[in-house]
């Protein structure tokens, strides 16, 4: 009946009412999730624990060791896998004799963090845009949409490039670094945010809400941002590891963290030139990144498909699925 | 062994969904060219049975006991070739919403034609020829051209014709129908009622309709099954089962329909206290409201210069169908629109936007409300935007939930724990907490089932004489407009067609169009439906 | 430029357009083994095509805005000038020759007038004639706005060339202090004694232009040829040039240029590695190909080194250049020469020269001066600091300053790729400076912004690094800019980091400058800077060694430590 | 009739609406690069120009001028076009001129037009290969998902969008080009002068790129083909006995086109603008490579040329994505 087509049609936008424990429910199911969670889990401790690690190690990041690098060819490091030994673990960096492996630790929190914090400006900037632009005035619809456009249209790496040598250098790199994506990239989010708002405020209980007398900005608040939430973290977790190789390729351009502070950008952006003569040292940082992203990618489609009940759905609709009802 | 006079048969079929017995121990059969009804509320299984006959529970991890054979074919043990060859060969399926069942982006024409080709050993022009003629057949005007177009150009009614077209091109022994009427306006559905009426004659097709709407089954069918949690409640022709009805539920179900013919029934107290609508002041008025959606080439006007007014205490009914502009009326009357021109006036005076003693109910009794607050907090809202405060807050709304039938202990459940019919007067609830003067109600039952309408219904009735409210009450089903309403206004195209006191209006209605409109009201007469079926002709010839 | 990656290098492109890395670019040259293993064996032949792989087009190819050691490269093929460099290996190509001329210049007695005189028969690529006037227009050229960016010497020296606007604004008057008395002598008039002018007239604004084929900005799209080589294409601003025999030229009046191959195809804007994996693979056309530009990076030569056929093929080349600490004494606490000298002290030059590529890339220096006889180089090590840093003479000396307990101060780098000023050096000379109780915090800048700061007299910050090559193989264009001070430029560029203003050493350069007799003046430039040193304004790091590679079929390659650069006009592919 | 109305209002909103987007990014690129450091007359004239002829270097350049006069002055050249002189003569440039290089003297336009062949191989190139991988990838994930074929294609994509574009690039070229010798290392050859070179030398590049892009294909085609297949219609077709095959292929995935062209025109615009990172990796003289360089060395006209030129890209690709999007999908208004 028609309620049927109600309901279907609504809850399309609302996420599944109590959220968190049909999430956790929806996510439990999905054994590539999991693995990839516990895998980011496990980064982040990395990243967290870093002091400690190079700590037990008897490393830091930045000791020169001139003595475990082959001067006359290039710096190549001494000994077997790029100078792998008891107090290298992971061997040293070519040319300075830096111990790779606090360097990689240290660089986890970098990359990582500023991921985070560049996906967090996103967010905020978005949803404040998305949200004004889908619930105000046609007048300021069309304004903010009209920004919107500007900022997507504007070539990331380029503008970065700009702002990072704008800013003086006394502002520390990584929060700088972190605002300059976050203030480039928010504005696909502020368009699916309005999308949604467009669709949310066309929905009976928000009109309700206004026909008990509340503020706009109360509605946003209580009405619009929770059903928000769901697609805005969906598309966030999905942003976060597109904010780690944009951070990778700011280094490679030049434009990343300064030295002597390590990120894997740019121990990947100095590595990429000795393919050959140290291997690891390319290989550690971009296997590193390829699993940080790797894993987030693949939780981010878990939390989109346990967020959103249509996607959740899917996971269920069968199509290859005739043998087991067979059964 | 099915003889050949057999053309259905389902014994002990049990169909369940993990824990849930969607239908239990389930048993009927189906003669060659008759027509059974599945009547039933929602939740009854009715729709579980219809796709069970095509077995299109495969795959779905749906547990299917006992055995459904169509025309002799065993749909359980059957293997994928069968099943493909009956499903569209044998028995073709109709569904509920003619839209979201053709694919948007192929022409009408080639869908109907792909199916035809997966039956037949056709060519693609045979197969084109062949769905222009099923489609002329359910009366598309123009087949040739319109089988090119896609489903979003046609109308809800022609969809579902051609849906129907789409089951008759491979000249199935069986039509299965699933709520094929229920998202059509009631003309329309008339229309398709009679159109199945009139191909069954011609093809002698099997029929099996499902449906939660009785009237609809007894224009249509020789037998009804009235299922009720999946089991069957009685099981017999048409006129024996609504004529003098077995079982209690059946007679309860009956008793809650509707009656468009009979008048509202006014409590004594009313006349006593003899207040006259007409001569209570006017608590809220649109004077020559307009309401214009779109700009430039694709403006139109969804209302278009109406002129309402309600006084307090009394009953307005609107009625109207889809797209007549009864609920964008309705959302400027609450202030949630404004109108394009014209005003709307309350206490006579001049207003803009929304005002709390101006309340609405909604239809979707899920969308209206917020599935992440309680619902205690929901109706506590209006209270609190008035700057309310604990335990203040709290009693009142204790006490509204009573009011509208609920228990206390509610106020800290969520929606979904809630039926619809719940939700509903929650909504209501929320709507008393502003205490309104007028409450304006849009489609508040239409999405209920009827025994809960007539509940609805009910409460909203008291509640208007209780709290002496002015009532707007604006839905596309006369009947239930009927139980309410004081006066009403027929609206059609944005405008009101016809506007007066109820019972005039519904005994002798002056434009043909609400002729119409009452004319195409089912009713449970099987007899009585033949006759109108007749009477409806003529109007649809007149009307052209 | 010698950075392992040409990708990074591409970020600090802004460095293209400066002195310091044209004259890097320009920088290559093999010991005399390394010659052996080149191709001095195998005889060289006439014919064929030679690729040059370069990362940075060539995008000014007018001869007056190319600031290029020695007449360039690549230019040098097309655009011959009054004097050149000696196109031999090593040390011997340190000295200038004459080219256009008959003779290096014939100066009056106070080497304050210079008088050339051409050689016969010289033509263009069109056949006319090559007159002393073209070579004045040539000059004149260089002081249009429009085609700005020459050496500043012709601006100084000239007489009137301070104020000279060229010739698109002197409606015809010309500039006087440049006289040609007949078609093949032209006399240049000096407004004070310069020794060295030969050098300077190696320089690509002494090349003839002649007034009727001048199209302003647009004459570098095809540049009339006085050299073996006439431009036949330019593709995007000189992504891609294609040279061929210019018929004109003959080999009687140029000994120079040995022009062996009939084709000279120069494609740039390839990535440095990617240069160096084609030179290295030497497939088809690479063979026969050779890089002005590009270095083997540390990594790449870490591989080479491991390969018997490929170290073969690798030219080494020592160029003019010193990377160093600059000290800004008008700046607390490096005022106080103890400061300067313990951090002089606590320099681990193994591990700076780690960081800019090995000992192979690399060799640490102690003097200012360029370890080359042609610079007068004279060996000094004021303030020894080992191989690896004198922490405790460092710590000794900071207590006599008055910092017992430790000292922190501001390193300020550019965050260029460059491995010279780059955050590399930088971090090196931190972690060293932290053995001796210095914390050093660094300051890195955007490239432009280095620059405008470092180059500001009223921004100049009091501890940075900083590099310097020379403009032609002596200690005058070293030492003068950093240390005359009378050459502080208080409202533009300024590299006089110390900003030292001594009248001993001011009157020295000028004494030198008087100086005609070169190695003479080399041992005076040589005793100079052992003095300066003393001061410690600046603690040298090291020289950089250039290692480059090239085809397989390649013969003669000759590098010269003037420019350094394997020369293309000596190069045989047959 | 009607439906050429839309189009004619869509595409009069689209072009106003474009302008207005295009003026504002250049205001802005103005305003961020007036601000960057660097002395753009030194940087030009060169490092050991006296500060008279830095002097004059900047008048010539009009660097001494307000910022808004600059502007209003770009503004002109784009309308007007300008005339500038060489020193010997004077030379036009026809509008819409965007200037003329700090560095090279060359006209802005000119050089756009020199770069824009090599990033329009490059990325058109790359687009077909990530459209076969993607789209394929994502058809067998929603139709046949965890078989073996699905796996292997998924985890190559999902490999390729997890690793920079940089160390992708650099490893098939060591491979593919130093180890194996397949093909020569990347030079660009133009189509017009060599089409086998050219294909034959951008191959890696294309290769590269469609390796990074694949997955977000292959995630929205698979995504969009099971909300399809749970629709309505599906069961409809299911109903009438229709094959999996017919259903997934003419089905399921017609309803995945939609979103497919509004990403792939919103990549490809954006890869117009330049794939800086690609580009100059593997050397090719592209409109990003350009851009970077004009970055560092400040050269005003070069960056906003090509900024604007991004933006236009950009801008025009959602209007041919909404444009398509309506044609695919008619039940959508253009708007």
């Amino acid at each position: 009946m028609a309620s049927e087509g109600a309901r279907a049609s609504t809850e399309t936008v609302l996420a599944p009412a109590s959220g968190v424990r049909q999430f956790w429910r929806r996510l439990r199911v999905q054994r590539a999730a999991l693995v990839a969670a516990s895998v980011v889990a496990l980064l982040v401790l990395l990243a967290l624990a870093a002091p400690l690690l190079s700590a037990v190690e008897g490393q830091d990041p930045t000791t020169y060791h001139p003595d475990l690098v082959d001067s006359a060819r290039g710096g190549v490091p001494v000994g077997t896998f790029g100078g792998l030994s008891a107090d290298h673990w992971l061997g040293v960096e070519p040319q300075t004799g830096r111990d790779l492996f606090a360097r990689l630790v240290y660089g986890a929190r970098v990359s990582l963090g500023v991921a985070l914090a560049a996906t967090v400006v996103e967010v905020t900037v978005g949803l404040v845009m998305g949200i004004a632009a889908g619930y105000g005035n046609r007048w300021v619809d069309q304004a903010l949409s009209r920004f919107t456009d500007v900022v997507v249209a504007l070539p990331l790496m380029v503008m970065s490039l700009a702002l990072l040598a704008i800013v003086p250098s006394g502002f520390p790199r990584p929060v700088l670094v972190a605002v300059v994506i976050g203030l480039i990239g928010w504005g696909s989010i502020a368009k699916i945010v309005r999308a949604q708002t467009l669709t949310l405020k066309q929905l009976d209980h928000v009109a309700a809400a206004r026909l008990s007398g509340w503020s706009s900005w109360r509605i946003a608040r209580r009405e619009l941002l929770p059903a928000l939430a769901a697609p805005v973290i969906t598309y966030a977790a999905l942003l976060f590891p597109v904010n780690i190789s944009a951070e990778a390729a700011l280094s490679f351009l030049g434009a990343g963290v300064k030295p002597p502070t390590p990120s894997w950008g740019q121990m990947l952006t100095s590595a990429n030139v000795w393919y050959q003569a140290a291997p690891q040292y390319l290989l550690l940082p971009a296997g590193l990144l390829f699993v940080t992203v790797l894993a987030l990618t693949v939780l981010g489609d878990g939390v989109r498909r346990a967020l959103d009940p249509r996607a959740a759905s899917r996971l269920s609709v069968g199509t290859g699925r005739k043998k087991e009802a067979r059964a | 062994m099915s003889t050949d006079g057999t053309l259905v048969e389902v014994t002990d079929l049990s169909v369940g969904y993990g824990s849930v017995r969607a239908v239990d121990a389930l048993s009927f059969r189906l003669e060659r060219g008759a027509a059974l009804g599945l009547v039933g509320e929602s939740g009854s299984g009715k729709s579980t049975v219809a796709s069970a006959l095509l077995g299109l529970h495969r795959g779905t991890g749906a547990v299917v006991q006992g055995t459904v054979r169509v025309a002799g074919v065993d749909v359980g043990a059957a293997s994928e070739a069968e099943l493909r060859r009956l499903r569209g060969g044998t028995a073709a399926m109709v569904f509920q919403d003619p839209l979201s069942s053709l694919d948007p982006y192929y022409a009408v024409g080639d869908q109907i034609a792909e199916v035809y080709r997966v039956h037949h050993k056709a060519s693609r022009r045979a197969a084109r020829a062949r769905a222009v003629q099923v489609l002329d057949r359910v009366g598309i005007p123009d087949a040739v051209r319109r089988a090119r177009a896609r489903p979003h150009e046609f109308s809800g009614g022609m969809r579902q014709r051609a849906l129907i077209a789409m089951a008759l091109a491979c000249e199935p022994e069986l039509l299965v129908a699933d709520e094929p009427t229920t998202a059509l306006d009631v003309t329309v559905q008339a229309q398709i009622l009679d159109l199945l009426h009139t191909l069954r004659e011609e093809t002698g097709m099997g029929l099996l309709l499902v449906t939660h709407d009785v009237g609809v089954a007894a224009e249509s069918v020789d037998d009804v099954l009235v299922m009720r949690n999946g089991v069957e409640v009685e099981h017999g022709p048409v006129a024996t089962v609504l004529g003098s009805p077995a079982r209690t539920y059946t007679r309860r179900l009956l008793k809650s329909v509707p009656r468009v013919d009979v008048p509202r029934a006014r409590r004594p107290a009313e006349a006593e206290q003899g207040q006259e609508p007409t001569s209570a002041e006017v608590v809220l008025e649109a004077v020559g409201v307009r309401r214009v959606f779109g700009r430039g080439a694709r403006a139109f006007a969804a209302v278009d210069d109406v002129s309402l007014q309600v006084r307090r205490g009394e009953a307005l009914g609107i009625v109207g169908e889809s797209g007549s502009g009864k609920t964008t009326l309705g959302r400027m009357l609450v202030g949630l629109l404004d109108p394009s021109a014209g005003q709307v006036r309350r206490e006579g005076v001049a207003v803009r936007g929304v005002r709390p003693d101006v309340q609405m109910v909604f239809q979707d009794p899920v969308s209206s409300l917020n599935p992440r607050r309680s619902v205690g907090e929901s109706v506590a809202d209006p209270l609190r935007a008035r700057g309310e405060r604990d335990p203040a807050v709290r009693e009142r709304v204790l006490a509204l939930l009573e009011r509208v039938g609920l228990e206390p202990a509610h106020y800290d459940r969520y929606p979904h724990e809630f039926s619809g019919g719940q939700r509903q007067r929650i909504g209501i609830a929320r709507a008393l907490a502003a205490d309104p003067r007028v409450l304006v109600c849009d489609e508040p039952v239409s999405a209920l089932d009827v025994t809960t309408q007539a509940q609805v219904v009910e409460l909203l009735d008291e509640l208007r004489r209780e709290l002496g409210l002015a009532l707007v009450f604006i839905a596309h089903d006369l009947a239930v407009v009927r139980q309410v309403s004081d006066r009403l206004a027929v609206m059609r195209r944005g405008r009101v067609v016809e506007h007066g006191p109820a019972d005039e209006v519904y005994e002798s209605p002056r434009e043909a169009y609400t002729r119409q409109l009452l004319a195409a009201v089912p009713v449970l007469d099987p007899g009585l439906a033949a006759l109108r079926r007749a009477e409806r002709r003529e109007l649809t010839v007149t009307q052209m | 430029m010698r950075h392992p990656s040409r990708r990074t290098r591409r970020v600090t492109a802004a460095l293209t357009v400066s002195l310091i890395v044209t004259a890097g670019a320009a920088a290559c040259g093999p010991d005399d083994n390394d010659a052996k293993a080149g191709g001095t064996d195998a005889k060289p032949h006439k014919g064929g095509t030679l690729t040059v792989l370069n990362s940075a087009p060539q995008q000014d190819f007018d001869p007056a805005r190319l600031y290029t050691s020695g007449g360039g490269n690549v230019p040098s093929l097309v655009f011959r000038t009054l004097t050149t460099r000696n196109r031999e290996d090593g040390a011997k190509g340190a000295q200038v020759v004459p080219d256009l001329a008959t003779d290096t210049g014939r100066p009056n007695k106070d080497a304050t007038v210079w008088t050339y005189t051409l050689k016969e028969g010289l033509t263009y690529e069109d056949g006319t004639k090559i007159t002393s006037a073209d070579v004045k227009y040539g000059v004149e050229r260089s002081f249009a706005a429009e085609l700005s960016g020459g050496a500043p010497y012709l601006r100084d020296w000239l007489v009137g060339g301070a104020d000279y606007q060229g010739p698109y604004k002197d409606k015809g008057k010309g500039l006087d202090s440049i006289e040609t008395p007949d078609e093949r002598t032209i006399v240049f008039h000096l407004n004070k004694p310069e020794g060295e002018f030969p050098y300077l007239a190696t320089q690509t604004q002494f090349t003839p232009v002649p007034k009727s084929a001048d199209k302003g900005t647009k004459y570098e799209e095809h540049p009339v040829s006085s050299g073996p080589y006439k431009v036949v294409e330019n593709q995007n601003d000189g992504e891609r040039l294609i040279l061929e025999r210019n018929e004109h030229w003959s080999a009687r009046t140029d000994e120079e240029r040995k022009a062996y191959p009939d084709r000279v195809d120069v494609r740039s804007g390839l990535d440095s590695s990617v240069i160096n994996q084609r030179l290295s693979a030497s497939q088809g056309a690479d063979a026969d190909a050779v890089t002005t530009d590009t270095n083997l990076g540390p990594a790449e030569l870490a591989e080479v080194t491991g390969d018997k056929e490929l170290a073969s093929r690798v030219g080494t080349g020592h160029f003019g250049y010193t990377d160093y600490i600059a000290f800004n004494p008008k700046v607390k606490p490096f005022d106080n020469p103890k400061v300067r000298q313990a951090i002089a002290y606590a320099v681990d030059r193994t591990s700076v020269v780690n960081a800019a590529g090995g000992s192979s890339l690399a060799e640490p220096a102690t003097t200012y001066l360029p370890n080359q006889k042609s610079f007068g180089h004279t060996a000094y090590d004021h303030f020894p600091a080992g191989k690896s840093g004198n922490a405790s003479k460092a710590e000794e000396l900071l207590k006599q300053a008055g910092y017992a307990n430790g000292l922190t101060v501001t390193l300020t780098h550019s965050n260029a790729k460059d491995f010279e000023t780059s955050p590399e050096i930088a971090t090196a000379i931190q972690d060293a400076l932290k053995k001796a109780g210095i914390t050093v915090k660094l300051e890195g800048l955007e490239d432009n912004d280095y620059k405008d700061t470092i180059q500001d007299v009223k921004t100049e910050p009091g501890f940075f690094l900083a590099h310097w090559g020379a403009d032609w193989p002596s200690g005058g264009p070293f030492l003068a800019p950093i240390f005359d001070g009378r050459q502080i430029v208080k409202d533009g560029a300024n590299f006089n980091t110390g900003q030292l203003n001594d009248k001993s050493v001011n009157d020295e350069i000028d004494a030198i400058n008087k100086l005609t007799d070169l190695d003479e003046a080399a041992q005076r430039w040589g005793a100079l800077d052992k003095k300066i040193g003393e001061q410690a304004l600046t603690v040298p790091l090291f020289h950089p060694v250039y290692k480059r590679l090239y085809g397989k079929d390649v013969k003669n390659v000759v590098i010269s430590d003037w420019t350094g650069v394997l020369d293309v006009s000596q190069v045989a592919v047959k | 009739m009607k439906a050429l109305h839309g189009f004619a209002g869509f595409a009069l909103r689209r072009t106003l609406g474009a302008v207005v987007t295009l003026l504002a990014i250049s205001v802005i690129v103005y305003v961020v690069f007036y601000a960057a450091p660097g002395d753009v007359a030194q940087i030009t004239c060169g490092p050991r120009c006296s500060p008279a002829q830095v002097h004059q270097v900047a008048e010539q350049l009009r660097l001494d001028d307000p910022l808004y006069v600059r502007y209003l002055h770009f503004l002109q050249g784009v309308v007007a076009g300008h005339d500038y002189s060489t020193g010997t003569s004077v030379e036009h440039c026809s509008a819409p001129c965007l200037g003329l290089s700090y560095q090279s003297d060359q006209q802005v336009t000119q050089l756009i037009l020199a770069k824009l062949p090599v990033t329009g191989s490059l990325a058109l190139g790359a687009m077909v290969l990530w459209l076969l991988l993607g789209v394929g990838t994502g058809v067998l994930a929603a139709w046949r998902r965890g078989r073996l074929d699905e796996r292997i294609l998924t985890g190559i994509t999902l490999a390729g969008w997890a690793t920079p574009v940089f160390v992708i690039g650099l490893l098939l070229m060591v491979l593919i080009c130093g180890q194996l010798q397949l093909l020569p290392f990347p030079q660009y050859v133009p189509f017009t002068e060599d089409p086998e070179q050219w294909a034959w030398n951008l191959l890696l590049p294309w290769l590269s790129l469609a390796l990074i892009e694949a997955a977000k294909y292959a995630r929205l085609t698979r995504s969009a083909m099971l909300e399809t297949l749970a629709e309505d219609h599906v069961r409809t077709f299911r109903a009438y006995g229709v094959g999996e095959r017919a259903i997934v292929g003419r089905h399921a995935l017609r309803g995945a086109v939609g979103p497919l062209i509004a990403l792939n025109a919103n990549d490809l615009g954006s890869l117009f603008g330049g794939a800086v990172l690609t580009e100059s990796l593997f050397g090719l003289p592209g409109i990003g490579r350009e851009l970077v360089h004009a970055v560092n060395v400040v050269d005003l006209p070069v960056v906003v040329g090509l900024v604007v030129l991004t933006g236009f890209f950009v801008v025009l690709a959602n209007a041919v994505a909404d444009l398509l999007y309506a044609v695919a999908d008619r039940r959508t208004v253009l708007s």
